[in-house]
């Protein structure tokens, strides 16, 4: 059974320095407000995980909590490149970042491996591309029906997954419905996972295209409304894509970041 | 005119997986206007979203609300992408060389201290392999249009003829490159790119000159058509909707 | 897009003497009355693919249409044994039946990495049991990258795969609810599909847990109003238990069996 | 008295992967009694099912409509029961031998022309190996509790000691075996399984004359408490409300 939490207390509770972290969400239900929380708590050497590691990322690798990407795709989508995650990678401010590089075919079926018990995933993919020569994590493996040459990649198992949600039950269990991306595997993978939705109600009516999460399979939820802005949530929110565009001036200079941060994180005021 | 030229490339009835800004927006304009049943499939795990603007994103809501189904991501790759479901891939391009091989990751420098750091690879390494066919919109310059591109993150034909049968790659790879300058095709034989189009307007020499490598050049050279007021104005449409809602998606 | 077709039209185009077939649902939503059209045809010598054949297979062999049964349960659920299944491997009537046997996870996996375009799929199963005796496709594989012992099914590409769903649109999109099974996966993994629904609508109104296979990946509809009898169709109708339990002893008499097969399935007017 | 005993095997809170049949009654028995928290996984792909009857088979409409979760057959197989989140797992047998292995395939003659010819694996032996325990119900007679099974189809403990490590299986294997007679327990150390509880009015030489080994006996043999009038009671409000829809689960 999930508890309940106060999001503060989640993440000082689930989230430790050093951590292989994944906040997930595909374009979709990104959570922003437990990943400032991250921030305001002052996480470091961090390994962070995530198919689409965007402006969320971009803010914590500014921030300095992160030691290493796992990754597959990291922009501002639709709007260019994440200058705090090139600043980190190129110039290496406010610190170096190691890159572990994939594609989203292999990101995907690594999450679907590690929520499947499984210690590797098997498809097609990566071949003939420069990505295998820069990781040990991506190797080939023979059929043993057809004797045909495929692609393996190993499991991840985060330490503690990140997603939002639209709702929870009292007894924990999760409700997501629009683009739920990969965050059932990445939950399902981790160790420990922590939840924020937009809120908790007594009963989840059920919803089209919704993905539930049993409240035994999620370590802890917190109510975070509007947690996931600038992202959205489908049914309370639309996506500021004013936002995502005004982000790429922002994070192009390290001041004006910094300042971004000082005054939209850090000084928030947070419920207890 | 290579947003309209790109439209122009999609048939009516396929399917075809669309990333963001470019691809998006001609896939769309083919929606719009000659191709209605073009089915579109994006990462995000929408298959056959109809949206009626431009998203911004792969992740808008308005591509989960039009779309015949919203399945996970890992099922969009592993059950639509990976078995060759898809007809046709598109791919935009920040380097290009003349056997169709994309780089998206790095430029300058090696790859722990690169010059340039890019997005990387997302869906495009399987899109690449696994379409039955691969549409690039990529603008045609010498940045663009490289030798050698300085990191593969999606292989086109490889080193040249039998590289993709070689890999165990299934799709076709690509069957064209709609660029700012005109379109350009692989050899049936050599698999190197060749211009066989040019833009109104546009001259061979301009083309050579914006291209890193010595292009070929197809012996019956033709001048697309320009747009129709009909596509100009279903375009417009498009992107006056998407205004709206924050920016263009180009 | 998938043709809307008549169910014997369907049948006759779709499958043939010999075919690897896979007639899924699990429970609910069993494609009964494709299977009576396939006896009507009388379509010999076909390889039944199933994780658990019940009742429409237990027609199907008694009937004389299957030459093998590939298969993880074969029973009456809730009642007991499948006695024509029983009478072919057992007594070879009405001919021998050729057995490849798996467990459940086998059976799925082998669909999903059918509908994966992989050769093969991996899974911790079967470790320490007989089934692997007894067929060549229950291999082991080694972790590239751990360096286990797991188990490696190969993929079930069937000819074509038939199910029952609730609905579908003009186009050939499919919606079905409720227990959806291994439906989607036998759907994607086959050469060619067949899905009878109970109607064709105009506009297919989103339902809370649906599946929906768009139209382009399915070759053929056809109506067929009740066509999961005695199994069932959620929102159309619901389980008729008595039928199963009745089921019993009829199929234990090969000349009860013969006069059901006669006046339910033979003798049936058919819609042309 | 076999369900009531099995269903006081069911902790509350924990998550139990149910068969149909007795495990499903003794399962639903400890949800209507003192387990109203126990979370019921079918193979089926219901998640947290909260039937008010007993359901015929494992994919009654009234599981569906009633789970936390309703997921594909893959999905349970795959993210729920082979990464080992299920406590306990529910199986009944056609034989059974003294190290808990069972037989549900095929009984007399050998594989390809046997006498009986039974339903086969199912779900059975992924739940064996990878569910945090076992617990098997089975009527207990010469029939049933043999020397050897004639076909392993899901494992106890295979040979004896260190035999589930050494085939890697995950889960730890059958906790308790429940019968008709009474209930039996791997000995810690041999794990053969030992009589260690009678029901109310059974002896052990019954149990021993139904025994097709030299059934090990507890030191410490106990007798079970008769059903309560409260367990009488809940049981017979679900099979009655299950004959009005068919036929009694059991």
């Amino acid at each position: 059974m999930a508890k309940l939490v106060a999001l503060s207390d989640g993440v000082a509770d689930l989230v430790h320095d050093g951590d292989v972290v994944a906040l997930e969400g595909f374009t979709h239900l990104i959570p922003f407000a437990a990943g400032h929380e991250i921030i305001r708590q002052g996480r470091r050497d961090l390994t962070l995980v995530r198919m689409t590691p965007d402006v969320i990322y971009d803010q914590l690798i500014g921030a300095g909590c992160a030691r290493r990407l796992i990754f597959s795709w990291g922009g501002n989508p639709g709007v260019g490149s994440l200058h705090r995650f090139r600043d980190a990678v190129q110039n290496s401010w406010p610190g170096p970042l190691e890159l572990e590089e994939h594609s989203h075919a292999g990101m995907a079926n690594r999450y679907v491996a590690g929520a499947s018990g499984l210690p590797f995933a098997v498809l097609r993919g990566y071949t003939g591309t420069d990505l295998p020569r820069h990781t040990a994590n991506i190797r080939t493996i023979t059929c043993p029906f057809t004797a045909e040459t495929l692609t393996a990649v190993p499991a991840l198992r985060p330490d503690v997954t990140v997603v939002h949600a639209q709702r929870a039950d009292r007894a924990g269990n999760v409700q997501m419905w629009g683009i739920t991306g990969v965050q059932k595997e990445a939950v399902l993978a981790a160790r420990r996972s922590l939840v924020t939705v937009e809120e908790i109600v007594d009963e989840l009516d059920p919803v089209p295209g919704q993905v539930v999460l049993p409240g035994w399979a999620v370590t802890a939820v917190a109510e975070a409304p509007g947690g996931s802005h600038p992202s959205y949530a489908q049914g309370y929110s639309v996506r500021d894509n004013a936002f995502y565009v005004g982000w790429d001036a922002i994070s192009r200079d390290r001041d004006a970041f910094r300042d971004w941060i000082e005054r939209h994180v850090l000084k928030v005021e947070v419920q207890a | 005119m290579m947003t309209v030229a790109a439209a122009r490339q999609l048939r009516d009835g396929t399917a075809c997986f669309v990333g963001i800004g470019l691809p998006s927006t001609a896939a769309n304009l083919a929606r719009a206007t000659h191709a209605p049943n073009l089915v579109l499939i994006y990462e995000s795990g929408c298959l056959g979203a109809k949206p009626d603007r431009l998203p911004l994103s792969i992740g808008d809501g308005i591509l989960a609300d039009t779309a015949d189904a919203v399945v996970s991501v890992p099922e969009v790759f592993n059950y639509w992408l990976q078995p060759g479901r898809i007809d046709v891939g598109f791919l935009g391009a920040a380097q290009l060389d003349r056997y169709g091989n994309i780089n998206t990751t790095v430029i300058g420098g090696d790859y722990d201290d690169p010059s340039v750091r890019l997005p990387g690879a997302g869906g495009a390494p399987e899109i690449a392999a696994s379409c039955g066919e691969v549409v690039v919109i990529v603008r045609q310059n010498l940045r663009t249009f490289v030798e050698r591109v300085d990191f593969v993150t999606s292989v086109g034909y490889g080193a040249g003829p039998g590289d993709r049968e070689r890999l165990g790659l299934r799709g076709g790879g690509p069957r064209v490159v709609i660029t700012d300058l005109g379109v350009l095709e692989p050899d049936p034989v050599s698999c190197e790119l060749t211009l066989t189009r040019l833009h109104p307007g546009v001259t061979t020499d301009q083309a050579r000159a914006a291209t890193g490598w010595d292009l070929a050049v197809a012996e019956r050279l033709t001048t697309g058509d320009p747009p129709t007021r009909y596509e100009l104005t279903r375009m417009r449409a498009l992107t006056a909707t998407t205004r709206e809602n924050g920016r263009g998606g180009t």
